[in-house]
């Protein structure tokens, strides 16, 4: 057995004391302060329990709600971003752009945490390139694709994500083309958080969830979340039927915040420490796979593996923390520049006549 | 044109003028040669040099959409009266292309100088022309030992040709060869002594003209000599900025690359060293403007600069901004289109376009810089009009103003403050208590936002494009729809008040009036010179400088007869907004046309109207 | 509107008509239900059973932009005369929604018919609506064993309720069912119990009404039902489409998706079975155009059809067509905009957009057909039109037009042959030997092409968006640039002469003129029959089915005093149009403007006209 | 020793004894048939170079050249089209969505060769998601990519393909971003022929363009080509010095077109044989490296350590034919669609009464 000692940031948290422990997180907060609007999304919908794990994950993670800025596209998945965290600015855009305008707006103001929410169409599909652009950047966002193999709101079309072989509702069709893997790409275009969920295994969705706030950088979670309208059928591997029968858990995930001021106590020859920026600590128990989600040749292999033989292998699948997050790159000013006073910029007019000099 | 003196019209084409006495500072070069060898910087230094004696200069630059060895022509005009505006006919040519020779010669008027590099003198079959024939091959190698730098160095000997030629003060030679390689000293050297060589040889060798001369005058004076591009890049940085989202397309690259090199200079945190801004190039325009947008709704000053194909493809996003009512910059360095068309080409022909961007009911203001100090001034304006606007604001330039060289006087320090609009904080809504993302509180169409992050419990809202409420929910009902749809109308009449005037000019006893706008502004200046010197006839002008038109341009169409709309784009789109604007002088407003790529001169306006007039006139 | 028989104007919305008789075949059911419970098929079962009685039917859904659970709205106009458009105001509500059920009841007029569900009946507060309370949750279980079906199974009892009460024939009814249910024939035996169970509750349980009744007539004989996307999917199958590339929208969607079905079942080879089409959905709206104007230049009768959004993303290319001039189909369905706007209601706010899409000069051809025989017709010939003006061209319908429910005459087979325009094959150049892709050779602005795979040594030619000559080649010269941009003015006037002549309908003693297009149609048809019938005012009615407008149009605009332009937008974007067409008419071009989401109706009409007539009248 | 005998496909090759060898090809046409119009580029520049490459396939490969379909997007690159195959029709259409235009077109006529040049700015940036996309369906086309790190036509701005400390012409600008790696992506995709190489290695170029050629679905083909002017100075890995003195080949690489009556004898320990669908083989000989291009693991590791060391490996790096191409998949008729008679594209007016009849 060995230990590691979780190392406490108090300077974000309140007083221990003051938390009505359970109830109410490190801000003080109760689960309510993470709630959002009504879901007009059908019952049953798969996004409907990633809100849930999203507002969870929030709520004890403990972030101010307003301290966070919510985006995404178009689609059933998009409109989740009124469904939680009603404290927070939201932005639901057009189709496939949201991973654009997260960068925009995330420069605009560093200090908002980030969360983008989309689907397999908005991401895979018109949104491919922004997106993967997106990652390249390091733009720190909690990304996550709502994966239904189909587009919900345009009722039921196959997207870029469904299996090869897949029917269609009603029958006939089936889906001939391969499938694009949006984690396998992510790890091509750099990206050190890497996972793929379900959203019938809300205990994992909400580790990775905040495994993802403690990531400095972009974060991809792809998490499978059945469209019960359009694609809950046999046929179908985005089902709630298929998945519950095939998930398969490459690990068991624990997750451990910086603030808490706890011992973990781990067998190194089962379980893997993962450490945060932060501070805060992925516990990674190892099950039926041996796997190492640092190692990005095994993860790729894993992933092609899982397309071929359509496996469906959930947790996190990529870890890497080498790379320094966009705002980082560009050498902002820690203060949002959304809020810069006029004086810091508008160079004095002493500047434009020295600029001027230079034209005659 | 404030430094107009002796105004002296534009004297024509009308064939070799035998004079004894040489015209006066008024002449225009062309440099016909083949891009990507190093022409451009002698262009320059000619134009300087001719500038720092004192004499009125544009330089236009003709120049093919490669990089390397297509024909290039470069135009310099030196005019006393400070017409700058493309004068049709050239009346020196510097002839150094075969690709273009032929055409060149042809294209001369009957009297003009031909300068020709000797081996391509045997194209010259014409008697009509005065032919100076400079063995500039010959000349370069013992000035320049590199024989790879032959190619450029060769360029400079015809500034030198010229400086005795048309009597350029070597001096004023030397100074702009100076400035132009100011940060190379052996290039500095190389050059000065090619022009010098070029100079010496033409003393000795070439026989006098006496058609034009260039005397020493103190019309320059103070002034600089800038691209539109840089002016507009230096207004955004001096305008607020803090994030410019850009993806490279000619001719509006070098807008951003200046604007990138005054944010490097200017914009680092004094203490820190860290940026006060950010700039992304981004993968495409639809990441620029996505990102724009994405930072103008958490709070930025955020821009992009583009031109036509990345218009298009910011079309969505443009309909998006308007309707979730986004503060945004889009500027249009517009270049001859449709489809790619030419990249290097200027035109006017986005205007309409971008007046109405997007699917659906959307209009959008826009500001239309006409001269150096309005680029730059205009791009700082539009963040502030963004901002008070919540809207897209086009700053529509083009490539005539954006890369070609324009004399202006020095820019005035910007006196707008930096305007942030209806921006509600914490400790205003903790005053206001209410908060209503999408109502009408002031009448005016614009209503108050909050920023990401604001803490005061009633801050957040939900920004979306589709149907929403004035608390900003969702909504689906026909009135909620109607009713936003009105606010926007309202809000773009309030834009009316808001985007710059016009500029404009009345003349007593005139007869004709003209509307123009952007880059068309000297040539229309010079086309009212001529029709009042050569037909008597005077003109009222005004010069739009944004839309939605305001009162002063209702009441300008309003109090005249016919209007002559001048633009350079073939579908008359400006003049469609005004016959639209104005629908009881629809009749009335006519439109005068340019469209062939290169900017608009002034006999084609002169023709446009005298055609027009005689139309008017009973038969 | 052939089927007008016994011509009766709208009754109005002018309270309780306390008639001992009741109103004979004219009335509005609207069904306010929630979305995703099935109660579209309960809803389609009644309009058909009505349209069995030989009774004129229409049938139009309010449906949210969700899946399920948000409020819907369904209305069924019944009406002997034939008037089809939406009405204001519905006779009779049955309302089974609590999300809505508020303003559902306060929407009602005096006088007017509410069955409402039981759970419900506590919302009725008004005492001037005659109110039957029907216990629809109870009724629903006995019929339904399967407690998961009852949400659906619920809808249809308001059928057999309605027969009832609305004397509709329940063989109708059944066969209605039978219909709907064709494969299934479980869930048809389930259905008919379930509306036997409702008809007899009601019958038993409920007063009788004496305001309406519904009786037999022979005024739908060898009629369909169609919507119009199913009706445009048809025309492209039978207008020789090969490649249909096409990203999933509302309100297109299901155009593609019948389109595709037909190919399926019709395109395959006789022999082989292999697909003599190709579908691709693409990744995206850029990609679908981009893989058309591929097509199109290789050969294909390609198309795409999508909404606004796409429209935006398709900008680019759509110059890149015009201008490479690429044979090239879009169907855009409007729905609501700007930006996402509502993306399942109507709208005719693209036109102006869609005209003129993309950056530079550029206009395209478009096609408005106006009811089901045109979302056919027009839908085949846009492919022929497409190759023989060689450019893009829209066919511009709406969600209204493209996803409701329209009765027409069966359509007449395509009586014009597949026209493939000027393409010369390689015995054609053989025989004239020379070609130049861009040379006018008729006249008439087209040009002749060949097709890639051509073997003719002549027949290959490079194609660009960027400048060329009438060869094909890259030229960036001013006189080429200007040359080609009239030329293809040219063509665009002859389009005015290719694309489908206005319906003008005149009346003898006419002193108000209409033009309208698309979707309008029965609107302003019913709208002119209470003009006639209620102010005695006539009218005559130019429907456009085209742009550019031909000389059938200027002379309608031309030969009236002042023409009331009709359109379901904003920004009275066709009118803007006819404006800038007829500028000596520009005063006398108005505008009736509807935007809120709901298909116009005939009042709007009347009032638009009956204010801007008062207005015209010396006071 | 091992032998293979090579195929020879008779029925396209017209009578060997006709050929004037080496000057004419099996089509009996000498290379200046394959030649288009004279360059604009930069003198020196490495399109130029693939361009004379691209005439060298086509001749010795010996495709008719109005079987030939060029395409492009916008750039440098895209201009070449019109420098080869003056005989084929060609299309410059817009920036980055060439791939899309191709898939339309080859549709359209699948008759038809179909060549695609495109930029790393072209395919990289602007036209990402649409590249992944042709890839993803496996439309039958040479798609090259001249890749020169930077955009060519705008004067020299870094791509996304530029490498992690790429210094800008004039100094100053480093490049921080991680270079996007088309190869890897389209492996991710599902490319089964992927290749990279040099402008300056025609030999190597012209083998793989054979190869490409003879593959049946898409070929990505992705070539440094330096850009003389912009981005051929010290501290550019994409300059003529650096790409000469680091190109490291995979392997030797042969063509052997499937209408060689000749025996190939090779030695099966150091050279590989790789058959294509129309009979041709790749010769692949061992190098320095042990390199198998059939797995596909080793191609990602491959490609992923070449990015990170930055080496500058060429040759093919990833084969497989077991996509069916879009065409197949698409169960078309034979003979191109754009030519079918009206009577096979409109149903007789029969046809039409039936489905109406559901209407009724
Ligand atoms: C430019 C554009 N094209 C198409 C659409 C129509 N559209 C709305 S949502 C959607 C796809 C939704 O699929 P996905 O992103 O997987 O979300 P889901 O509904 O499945 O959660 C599409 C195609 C649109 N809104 N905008
Ligand atoms: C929509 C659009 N945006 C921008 C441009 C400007 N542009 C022309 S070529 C080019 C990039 C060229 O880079 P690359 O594809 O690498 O080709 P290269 O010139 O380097 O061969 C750009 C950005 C354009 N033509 N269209
Ligand atoms: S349609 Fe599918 S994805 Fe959309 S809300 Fe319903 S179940 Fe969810
Ligand atoms: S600029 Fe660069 S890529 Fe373009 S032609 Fe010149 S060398 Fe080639
Ligand atoms: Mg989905
Ligand atoms: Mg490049």
């Amino acid at each position: 057995m060995t230990s590691a000692t979780i190392p406490s940031d108090g300077s974000e948290a309140p007083a221990i004391g003051a938390r009505k422990p359970g109830l109410s997180n490190r801000l003080n907060l109760e689960l309510k302060a993470y709630k959002g609007g009504e879901s007009t999304l059908c019952s049953g919908c798969g996004h409907d329990a990633i809100t849930s794990a999203i507002i969870k994950a929030f709520f004890e993670y403990g972030i101010e709600p307003h301290h966070v800025a919510k985006l995404s596209g178009i689609g059933c998945s998009a409109k989740t971003t009124a469904y939680f965290l009603n404290r927070a600015h939201g932005f639901n855009g057009v189709h496939g752009r949201m991973a654009a305008m997260a960068a925009g707006s995330k420069l605009a103001n560093r200090k908002l945490v980030h969360i983008g929410v989309s689907g397999d169409g908005d991401t895979a599909s018109i949104g491919l390139g922004n997106f993967l652009h997106m990652v390249r950047r390091n733009v720190p966002i909690l990304y996550l694709i709502e994966n239904n193999g189909c587009y919900g709101l345009t009722k039921g079309q196959f997207s870029a994500t469904a299996d090869r072989g897949s029917v269609k509702k009603g029958g006939g069709t089936v889906n001939e083309m391969t499938p694009i893997d949006c984690c396998a790409l992510s790890i091509e275009m750099g990206c050190g958080y890497v996972a793929r969920s379900f959203s019938g295994d809300p205990k994992q969705v909400v580790a990775l969830l905040k495994g993802a706030l403690a990531h400095g950088g972009t974060a991809v979670i792809d998490i499978v979340s059945p469209c019960v309208t359009f694609n809950n059928h046999e046929g179908s591997t985005k089902s709630y039927p298929y998945a519950k029968a095939h998930e398969d858990p490459l690990h068991e995930l624990g997750f451990v915040p910086f603030f808490d001021e706890v011992r973990v106590d781990y067998d190194p020859g089962t379980t893997t420490v993962v450490k945060l920026p932060d501070g805060s600590l992925i516990t990674l128990k190892k099950l039926g796979h041996d796997y190492d989600p640092t190692n990005r040749s095994q993860a790729l292999d894993l992933l092609n593996k899982a397309s071929v033989e359509q496996q469906f292998l959930t947790g996190l699948v990529y870890f890497d923390q080498s790379t320094p997050p966009f705002d980082e790159q560009m050498d902002l000013v820690p203060e949002p520049l959304a809020t810069l006073p006029a004086s810091r910029i508008r160079p004095p007019a002493s500047a434009l006549h020295a600029i001027l000099e230079r034209f005659r | 044109m404030s430094i107009a003196m002796e105004p002296r019209a534009h004297r024509g084409n009308l064939g070799v003028e035998a004079s004894a006495t040489p015209v006066v500072n008024d002449l225009v070069v062309t440099v016909a040669t083949s891009n990507g060898t190093g022409s451009q910087s002698a262009n320059l230094i000619l134009m300087r040099a001719i500038f720092g004696m004192g004499i009125p200069v544009s330089g236009k630059n003709m120049f093919p959409s490669n990089i390397q060895g297509l024909p290039t022509w470069f135009t310099v005009r030196a005019n006393a009266s400070g017409w700058t505006a493309r004068r049709r006919e050239a009346d020196v040519l510097v002839a150094m292309n075969v690709e273009s020779i032929a055409e060149d010669i042809a294209s001369l008027r009957s009297g003009a100088i031909l300068v020709i590099t000797k081996s391509l003198a045997s194209y010259v079959t014409r008697g009509d022309l005065k032919v100076f024939v400079v063995p500039f091959d010959e000349l370069v190698v013992p000035v320049c030992k590199d024989a790879r730098l032959r190619k450029m160095v060769v360029n400079i000997l015809y500034v030198g040709v010229l400086a005795h030629l048309l009597d350029i003060e070597m001096d004023e030679v030397k100074n702009a060869i100076g400035r132009q390689f100011a940060k190379k000293g052996s290039a500095a050297k190389l050059n000065t002594d090619a022009a010098i060589a070029g100079f010496d040889w033409a003393r000795e060798h070439l026989p006098r003209q006496n058609e034009f001369t260039l005397r020493r005058a103190n019309l320059t004076e103070g002034k600089i000599i800038i691209e539109g591009n840089q002016a507009a890049g230096l207004g955004l940085m001096f305008g607020g900025i803090t994030v410019l989202a850009w993806y490279p397309i000619t001719p509006s690259s070098s807008l951003c690359e200046a604007c990138i090199d005054y944010l490097e200079e200017y914009r680092a945190d004094p203490e820190t060293g860290k940026a006060t801004y950010a700039v992304i190039q981004a993968e495409d325009e639809l990441a620029s403007i996505a990102m724009v947008i994405g930072a103008g709704w958490a709070g930025a000053r955020a821009a992009t600069a583009t031109a036509g194909p990345g218009i298009s493809l910011m079309s969505e996003i443009a309909g998006l901004a308007y309707f979730a009512e986004i503060p945004a910059v889009i500027i249009d360095v517009q270049r001859m289109g449709p489809s790619t068309g030419l990249p290097t080409r200027t035109c006017q022909g986005d205007i309409w376009k971008a007046y109405q961007l997007s699917h659906g009911d959307c209009k959008h203001p826009m500001l239309l810089p006409g001269n150096m100090a309005e680029c730059f001034e205009f791009a700082a304006e539009s963040l502030n009009l963004a901002e008070r606007l919540q809207t897209l604001v086009f700053v529509m330039t083009d490539l005539d103003l954006g890369m070609n060289s324009w004399m202006s006087a020095p820019f005035e320090p910007l006196t707008k403050p930096i305007d942030r609009g209806k921006v509600l904080s914490d400790e205003d809504l903790a005053r206001v208590g209410e908060f209503a993302r999408y109502k009408d509180i002031d009448g005016d169409g614009i209503c108050y936002r909050t920023l990401p992050g604001s803490s005061h419990p009633n801050s957040a809202y939900f920004t979306r494009g589709t149907g929403h409420t004035e608390a900003a929910t969702y909504s689906e009902k026909p009135a909620d729809w109607a009713g936003n749809l009105d606010r926007l109308t309202r809000k773009f009449d309030t834009a009316r008040k808001l985007v710059p005037k016009p500029v404009i000019k009345m003349t007593a006893g005139a007869t004709v009036a003209i509307i123009a706008f952007g880059s068309s502004d000297p040539a229309v200046e010079e086309a009212r010179a001529i029709l009042a010197a050569e037909e008597g006839t005077k003109t009222d002008y005004l010069r739009l400088r944004g839309l939605p038109i305001g009162s002063e341009v209702f009441e300008f169409i309003n109090t005249h007869q016919i209007v002559y709309v001048v633009e350079q784009n073939r579908d008359a789109q400006c003049a469609s907004i005004l016959r639209l604007e104005c629908p009881d002088r629809a009749p009335l407003i006519r439109s005068i046309l340019h469209y062939n790529g290169l900017p608009i001169d002034a006999r084609s306006i002169v023709e446009g109207i005298l055609a027009g007039e005689k139309r008017s006139k009973p038969s």
